[in-house]
């Protein structure tokens, strides 16, 4: 029978192919191997390893779930300094770049007519030495440059400079913080970005800096945050020029324009001298210096309300330990070095370094180099100076303005040779690519914050025939000197680890996966001199862009482009626009209105000679005259380098916009931006209207013998990063079906962010999951017992029981019910990344939020092994083990110890559309984005 | 050996029909097949109503009776929560029920009304001699008056 | 002209339509044929390549395919109606209709059973949803209305069939006579033998009676457990009380207006005038105007309901069926439904069967309309408004709709060539 | 019409129809009953000699049945581990240790085998007391391994019931 045929590729597909017990006979999978499993590994039961995020320079531990030798998830690591357990939607992402169906997957070499193909390691090697030697001898220089490197493979890559006579260039980061850095030196001597302990403040300014979602390290802020707003007593206010994920979380937000946050920072920096908290002062010529600005013109000037800045100034003097993080596109523009020095003379001031301002463990971006020294090394490939050049882990050719002309320029090199996985911009224009292993795939470790050393260990063999940067380097000085490698890159991290932490330190670190080295606290002194002489030649105002001004943010998903073309992050759909594949530039509803666009509508942006279609999306809360479209939607804009930072500005100042009126065919997710008043966030103000609703039934509660799980989402602490959907997705086998299906509005996502806007541009964010009702409309009109209610308070769904009427969809008040319109066949070799543990559902099937109940039935299996019920913590979802925040508890509801029993009987507890008296085991935790005086959580 | 008269008209039928009644023919002897149902027949000559109305009685009564059993045995052999409502709701077995009473009621009846009226006729579905649109009267042969 | 001449002109009228096919005919029977056959493969095609060929999506998990089911269930009714309440109540032009619309409903009935499972995501696996034992040791969930559709369907199905062969006994024996060979067995067997004697006629009669009685209730019950799929629902603009005398009543004015749709020509092709009179067309009429009265009224009690809820849910609902994205659809169905029929106060224009004919189309069409507002506007609109989305039919679904409508000309068109197309006993009996 | 002949006709009815009745049952019997089958092994494992004769515990070679879902087949280390020195000359043997030697593992074909929507744990099983042999049948006496168990869900649920074992559907689908 065609059909099962059918279910059984699928079946074979489905990644349960190694010694599972449940593949049909077809499936070789009852093996005897050669060898025993490698200690502690028994087949059929899942295991983790502890390895370290590259999806970004942040570095979050990894713990890597396995299943037969095949990683098939990704958690955070408790206890890590860094993510302590969370983990991002780009994090979650990263397992899909290891199985990536289009990896270069041998070293490749452009031969005559352009064309790339295959060579050996060893010819690429050999070919790279000879040429390393050829162009000394032709008098060339020899460049490495890289994207930002730590720990052992900086030291390696310094060694391999060294020893080749390589000279190894800045690294290059789109978002270098160079403006902060240079900051910090000028006023500290110390320039780099320090470590904020936001988690010790009960204030927190941001200015510019995005830091839920790409600045520096956003994991380990939202953590830091979450312990803050969850510990009560903590206001946080955001300002910056256009829309961000993490403008609409703080507490209050203000539009400032760019530059004129200089006023704003000025003026709280008197209010601070003038009225505290004052722990040092400032000498007096740098007082003087410092501009004045009554309450009325600065906030005319930054255009935030006289008496808001008057509060404001207040909270910031009232505060004991006030923080402020300038940062991102506030510290990216002509006064942006300024923005930055005065929030670092408001901590100074205030006393907070190192309290919460802490160099001693700063972030490591010292050697992180800008745009002004890609444009200067741009200047040398032009002029032929350029031998061999390495381009390791970095994507200039798209980041850089196509000014630099660096496209161009990398072809004038003798030879370049790009090191990396997915074939970018840059690596198309390389000469020779060597393909790297992913992280998960080698040794390695990073130190993505001083003191703070984090394990790279390979939880896999490499799929295919690449080699981690560091082995590759090895065996390159190998070849050059010609005694071939001297030792594995293995071999040299031992030898590093135990000279730096000892035999001891070592194993920890192969243990735990992170060392955390105690530093000695580090006092650092304002050099007043040159605060004040930076004070004198700058007058907070002027040089403010020429509006229309076109933001180009950095993005949730994609941070700086590097992790565009993972199929994952284009299905989840951005949390404000809910738009998920195309790309997008966003219009305040004045300015739409005004220009006369549509929504979808496609716009011709111009800036100069450069310019790029966009759809335009009418985005709430956003600033009249400001355009914001997602640093990874635009190819090469023309962005200006700052004379003094050498940072480029993060937007494009009066450009044009040409309206087409065809409306692009863009997915948007969301079918209204607002709730129409229909409460599922209730306003606090209604919460007994909230709780006399949906107690009245006809029947008696069924009963829950030993469990009743429940879920509690503390929408004060959700910020709506979406690391959750990712999560949820590889962890059930979600399929990824791509925008013709997604136009049709057939995403399978059974987790998604809905964002709600309020009148004044506010957002709530909504996690909607199946709300496991305990009176489920769906359960009773499923003609074959498919969905029903089980005795854990579950509202079971049995896939292979489904016939697919879809009127259990049709039927839930939630719309968290997801049918499978086709098959769905993943690219080998996306299948490996199957969990077991579920089926992957046949087309015509029903598919929704089960709890995770593959996860729950495994904690029961190891608690039975011991006889004892499952203990409070021992289980959660996939979506609460990954979110950042901590908004999401998973527990036994009849378990009155339990946290999330706790949660479920606050006063602001409530559920979505109680009124119809579904009883679902969702509860929503209600209140205003931290709002003043909220109940405890944790 | 037997007699028989055709007629056209059912007048004329009905009234050679009284005749025979008259002279005391036993009915069992007498064999009347119309083209279409003539009430007045069984008026002249008088015999019980027709028993298939039983068959639907009983019929339906079994039809309530399984319906009710069947849903509600079978919610119990294995008892699944669906809704929060309880295994055995009668309101949606009602429905069943009813169901399965016009099901089973309608099907005995036909099958009551082949049974009673002798059909089918397994061989003889095509009779060797049709009266078309006649009126028939066959008295069968019994003792000379 | 004495009677059993008329008899013999009876019976030689209505079987004369059973001579050889013109044709028009065959070139008609070729059409619904190719038709129903179009429909096969795109069935065909839509099982292999999923149930995404189709335009429905979320939230709107059901469109066109559930629209026909309800459709065709629909013009079954009047069928029974004609046939048995009329039959009941002894109403005399019953007898020119009843054999047709009998016909009619064990058709519509034929093809509406087909949509539940040409829109199950795996009709291969339909069998989950019959009661039968199985080693599985697991049964159906008796209090989901799917299950009720099941059983009323497949029931009131069962009953259509042998109240129509019932009732074409009589019919056989006649049709026997005038047939030859084969044929003549053939039509024999059907009429199990039928001689008319007095045995026969006496249980006969009770039998159809009983039967009459037996049909009678399903017109109420069939359509009222189709409309408790929707209104067993939460769904706003589903979850009604009204629901079950408002779809009978839509159900009787569809299929009355079918009948009408179908006879009409009939009655002129096979020369039948002297058997189904302007009279007789004028009672269908009525029918149709009061059931039309009845829907509009639904109508507007419909609306009435969510406004004085003020339910935000069902209010928004409303609003969104009479001025969405669905609106024309609306003001389509009004106009078929509620506007047209009006007309039928005039009584020239419900003794005209060419005016009749046409507004037959209408409310065809207008109650096909009716059923996809319900069924599609409700579903894009519900609780969350993240989740609101709208529908548009695919290809796919407008085949397999035309397709449909193919495989019910094509029984009907065999009928008229195979059986008696008017009860020739009840006729003469009459006469 | 006349009785004679229609006796033996209605006869014949009746025995045409039970007789299709009976056919159709059977055919589901059949279908639901797959046991039995026993396909050739790569290698003709003789459990009748390791478990009958040397008695040795299933999970001597089985080690993971009371640890995984998976009872696992044995590593060829272990069978090596005897038979580098027992019956060596043996056909079957000297397949093994060439297995053994080039290092190609030996992939059985399977005899128990689940749909993949099933989820089963050997572990479970073996903990709360199921011996082997209730649903592996007595392998000791079995040449080549033939299927007892009927692996239907009918076939489990009944067990299930008949222990007091949970019929929640999610303790065995996934």
């Amino acid at each position: 029978m065609k059909r099962r045929d059918f279910l059984r590729v699928l079946g074979i597909l489905s990644g349960s192919t190694l010694l599972s017990s449940c593949g049909s006979r077809k499936t070789k999978d009852f093996v005897s191997s050669v060898l025993p499993p490698e200690e502690g590994v028994i087949p059929g039961e899942a295991y983790f390893s502890p390895s370290t995020c590259a999806e970004c320079p942040a570095g979050c531990g990894l713990s890597v779930k396995r299943r037969e030798g095949w990683p098939i998830k990704l958690e955070g690591v408790p206890g890590h300094p860094i993510n302590d357990g969370g983990l991002c939607i780009r994090g979650q992402s990263s397992l899909t770049r290891l199985y990536h169906p289009k990896r270069v997957e041998a070293p490749m070499l452009r031969n005559g007519d352009g064309k790339f193909q295959a060579v050996s390691w060893e010819k690429a090697l050999s070919l790279v030495s000879e040429s390393l030697a050829g162009s000394r001898d032709a008098g060339r220089k020899n460049l490495f440059l890289s994207g930002r490197t730590t720990g052992s493979l900086s030291l390696l890559i310094d060694a391999f400079c060294g020893k080749l006579g390589v000279e190894r260039l800045p690294e290059f980061e789109v978002y270098s913080h160079s403006a902060v850095a240079e900051a910090n030196g000028l006023l500290f001597g110390e320039r780099d970005i320090p470590h904020y302990r936001i988690e010790n403040a009960d204030f927190l300014l941001t200015v510019g800096a995005d830091i839920l979602a790409t600045h520096v390290s956003p994991v380990s802020y939202t953590r830091k945050l979450s312990r803050a707003r969850i510990r009560g007593d903590f206001r946080w206010i955001h300002a910056e020029p256009h829309l961000s994920l993490t403008g609409v979380n703080a507490d209050r937000r203000f539009v400032v324009f760019p530059g004129r946050e200089a006023v704003l920072l000025a003026y709280l920096l008197r209010q601070v001298l003038e009225r505290g908290p004052r722990r040092h002062g400032l000498p007096r010529e740098a007082v003087n210096a410092l501009p004045r600005f009554s309450v009325e013109n600065a906030s005319e000037k930054t255009g935030i309300p006289a008496e808001e800045l008057a509060e404001l100034s207040n909270r910031v003097t009232k505060a004991r330990f006030p923080l402020v993080i300038a940062g991102g596109i506030s510290t990216s523009h002509r006064r942006g070095l300024e923005v930055a020095v005065l929030a670092g003379m408001i901590q100074w001031v205030t006393g907070q370094i190192p309290g919460l301002v802490d160099f001693a463990r700063n972030e490591k971006y010292g050697g992180t180099g800008t745009f002004r020294d890609m444009e200067a090394l741009s200047a040398r490939l032009s002029r032929g100076e350029a031998g061999v050049l390495f381009l390791s882990r970095t994507n200039p050719v798209f980041s850089l303005p196509a000014g630099f002309a660096f496209r161009e320029n990398v072809r004038k090199a003798k030879l370049s040779v790009a090191f990396g996985d997915l074939l970018d911009e840059t690596i198309k224009e390389a000469d020779l690519i060597l393909p790297l292993s992913h992280s998960l795939e080698s040794w390695g470790d990073v130190e993505p914050r001083r003191g703070v050393v984090s394990l790279v260990k390979p939880a896999l063999a490499s799929l295919h025939d690449t080699l981690s940067e560091g082995d590759m380097l090895l065996r390159l000085m190998g070849a050059v000197s010609g005694e071939g490698p001297a030792t594995g890159y293995r071999e040299y991290l031992f030898a590093e680890w135990t000279k730096r932490f000892g035999e001891k330190g070592k194993d920890a670190l192969l243990r735990d996966g992170f060392v955390e080295e105690s530093l000695p606290e580090k006092r650092v002194t304002l050099n007043g001199g040159k605060a004040s002489a930076f004070l004198k030649e700058t007058a907070a105002e002027g040089g403010e862009p020429k509006a229309p001004v076109l933001v180009l943010a950095p993005s949730l998903r994609t941070f700086d482009g590097r992790s565009r073309g993972l199929p994952l992050l284009s299905e989840v759909p951005d949390p404000l626009t809910t738009i998920s594949y195309g790309r997008w530039l966003s219009v305040s509803p004045g300015t739409a209105k005004a220009l006369g666009v549509k929504d979808r509508e496609e716009a011709t942006v111009s800036s100069g000679d450069w310019s790029q279609v966009l759809p335009m999306k009418i985005q709430p809360g956003l600033a009249e005259g400001v355009f914001v479209a997602g640093r990874d939607f635009v190819d090469s804009p023309p962005l200006r380098t700052e004379e003094r930072t050498g940072e480029a500005t993060w937007y494009l100042e009066g450009i044009r916009i040409e309206k087409s009126g065809k409306v692009a065919a863009i997915p948007v997710l969301s079918g209204s931006p607002s709730q129409q008043g229909r409460g599922l966030i209730p306003d606090p103000s209604h919460k007994d209207e909230r709780h006399h609703h949906g107690k009245e039934s006809l029947y008696p509660e069924h009963e829950h013998k030993e469990y009743r799980w429940a879920m509690a989402i503390d929408l004060a602490l959700c910020n709506g990063c979406s690391a959750c959907v990712a999560a949820c997705y590889i962890e059930n086998n979600v399929p990824v079906v791509g925008k013709k299906d997604h136009l049709k509005g057939r995403e399978m996502s059974w987790l998604r962010i809905e964002p709600f806007y309020g009148e004044a541009g506010n957002v709530d964010f909504l996690p909607m999951l199946c709300q496991q009702c305990h009176s489920a409309p769906c359960e009773t009109v499923c003609p074959v017992y498919a969905a029903y209610h089980n005795p854990e308070g579950l509202n079971v769904q049995v896939y292979n029981r489904c016939v697919g009427t879809r009127y259990c969809s049709n039927n839930c008040p939630y719309k968290v019910r997801r049918f499978n319109w086709f098959w769905h066949l993943w690219k080998k070799p996306l299948d490996r990344m199957h969990n077991p543990d579920l089926e992957v559902r046949a087309a015509g099937v029903m598919e929704k939020c089960t709890f995770c109940v593959q996860r729950i039935r495994a904690a029961k299996d190891r608690a039975k092994d011991d006889s004892r019920k499952v203990r409070d913590g021992e289980v959660t979802t996939a979506c609460a083990q990954s979110c950042p925040t901590g908004a999401i508890t998973f527990g036994n509801l009849l378990d009155t110890e339990s946290k999330v029993y706790r949660l479920a009987h606050l006063t602001r507890a409530y559920r979505v559309f109680e009124g119809l008296g579904t009883n679902p085991s969702v509860y929503y935790l209600g209140g205003a984005k931290g709002g003043p005086e909220r109940e405890g959580h944790g | 050996m037997e007699n028989r008269m055709m007629f056209r008209d059912k007048e004329e039928f009905l009234s050679a029909l009284r005749d025979l009644a008259r002279e005391g023919v036993p009915q069992e002897r007498i064999r009347v097949e119309t083209p279409f149902y003539v009430h007045e027949v069984d008026e002249i000559l008088p015999t019980k109503p027709a028993k298939v109305k039983n068959f639907a009685l009983l019929g339906a009564a079994s039809g309530t009776v399984t319906g009710f059993a069947f849903t509600i045995l079978t919610s119990l052999s294995w008892p699944l929560i669906v809704g929060g409502k309880p295994i055995v709701s009668l309101p949606p077995f009602v429905i069943i029920a009813f169901a399965l009473t016009i099901l089973f009621g309608a099907l005995s009846t036909f099958f009551g009304f082949l049974i009673l009226a002798r059909l089918p006729r397994v061989f003889g579905v095509v009779p060797e001699e049709e009266f078309g649109n006649a009126f028939v009267i066959t008295v069968e042969p019994g003792e000379t008056k | 002209m004495d009677k059993p001449d008329k008899l013999a002109q009876v019976e030689q009228d209505v079987l004369s339509a059973m001579k050889k096919p013109g044709l028009g005919y065959l070139a008609a029977l070729g059409c619904s044929a190719t038709l129903f056959l179009t429909l096969l493969g795109l069935w065909g095609y839509q099982i292999h390549t999923g149930m995404g060929v189709a335009g429905i999506t979320h939230p709107v998990g059901w469109g066109v395919y559930i629209t026909n089911f309800v459709f065709w269930v629909g013009i079954a009714h009047s069928g029974t109606l004609i046939s048995a309440v009329l039959y009941l109540f002894r109403a005399r032009f019953r007898t020119s209709f009843n054999r047709p619309a009998e016909a009619m409903t064990v058709f519509a009935l034929l093809v509406a059973g087909l949509f539940p499972l040409i829109h199950l995501g795996r009709t291969w696996k339909f069998y989950y949803l019959f009661p039968y034992p199985t080693q599985r040791m697991l049964w159906v969930n008796f209090r989901s209305p799917l299950i009720w559709d099941v059983f009323a369907v497949s029931t009131y199905l069962t009953v259509s069939v042998v109240f129509f062969y019932v009732g074409l006994i009589p019919d056989f024996a006649i049709a026997r006579r005038y047939k030859e060979g084969l044929a003549k067995r053939i039509y024999g067997f059907f009429s199990l033998g039928w001689t008319g004697t007095r045995r026969q006629w006496k249980n006969y009669n009770q039998l159809y009676l009983f039967l009459a009685a037996f049909a009678t209730p399903l017109v109420a019950s069939v359509h009222s457990v189709v409309s408790w799929d929707f209104a067993m629902s939460i769904i706003p603009g589903w979850h009604t009380t009204i629901f079950a005398p408002y779809f009978v009543a839509g159900a009787i004015f569809s299929g009355t207006a079918m009948v009408i749709t179908l006879v009409v020509p009939m009655r002129k092709i096979l020369a039948l005038g002297r058997y189904i009179t302007d009279d007789h067309f004028e009672s269908i009429a009525k029918i149709l105007l009061f059931t039309s009265l009845i829907v509009t009224y639904s109508y507007v009690v419909e609306f009435g309901l969510a406004w004085y809820s003020g339910n935000p849910f069902e209010m928004e609902t409303f609003r969104y069926r009479a001025l969405g994205d669905y609106t024309v659809m609306f003001w389509i169905m009004i106009f078929c439904n509620s506007l047209a029929p009006l007309t039928l106060f005039v009584r020239s224009l419900r003794r005209n069967v060419k005016y009749l004919f046409v507004l037959s189309l209408f409310v065809n069409v207008g109650m096909w309309v009716e059923r996809f507002v319900i069924i599609v506007t409700s579903l894009a609109r519900d609780f969350d408004p993240y989740a609101w989305g709208t529908y548009t039919p695919s290809i796919v679904e407008v085949g397999i709709t035309l397709g449909s409508f193919g495989l019910f000309f094509t029984a009907y068109l065999l009928f008229l060539k195979t059986l008696p197309v008017l009860s020739i006993t009840e006729i003469k009996e009459h006469l | 019409m006349t009785r004679s002949v229609r006796k033996p006709a209605i006869l014949l009815a009746v025995t045409a129809y039970f007789g299709v009745l009976l056919l159709i049952a059977a055919g589901l019997w059949v279908s639901w009953q797959r046991a039995g089958i026993a396909p050739d092994q790569p290698i003709a494992f003789p459990h009748t000699i390791h478990v009958s004769k040397l008695n040795l515990p299933c999970n001597f070679c089985h080690i993971y049945v009371d640890r995984s879902r998976h009872a696992g087949a044995p590593s060829l280390t272990t069978c090596m581990s005897c038979h580098r020195a027992i019956a060596t000359d043996r056909e079957e043997i000297k397949k093994l240790t060439r297995h053994y030697e080039e290092k190609r593992p030996v992939e059985w074909n399977r005899v128990y085998f689940l749909p993949e929507h099933v989820y089963f744990s050997h572990k479970r099983h073996v903990k709360a007391g199921v011996d082997c042999s209730e649903c592996h049948g007595k392998v000791g006496t079995m040449k080549k391994i033939r299927r007892v168990g009927a692996l239907t869900m009918g076939w489990c649920v009944s067990c299930h019931r008949a222990r007091g074992a949970p019929l929640d559907c999610t303790t065995c689908h996934k």
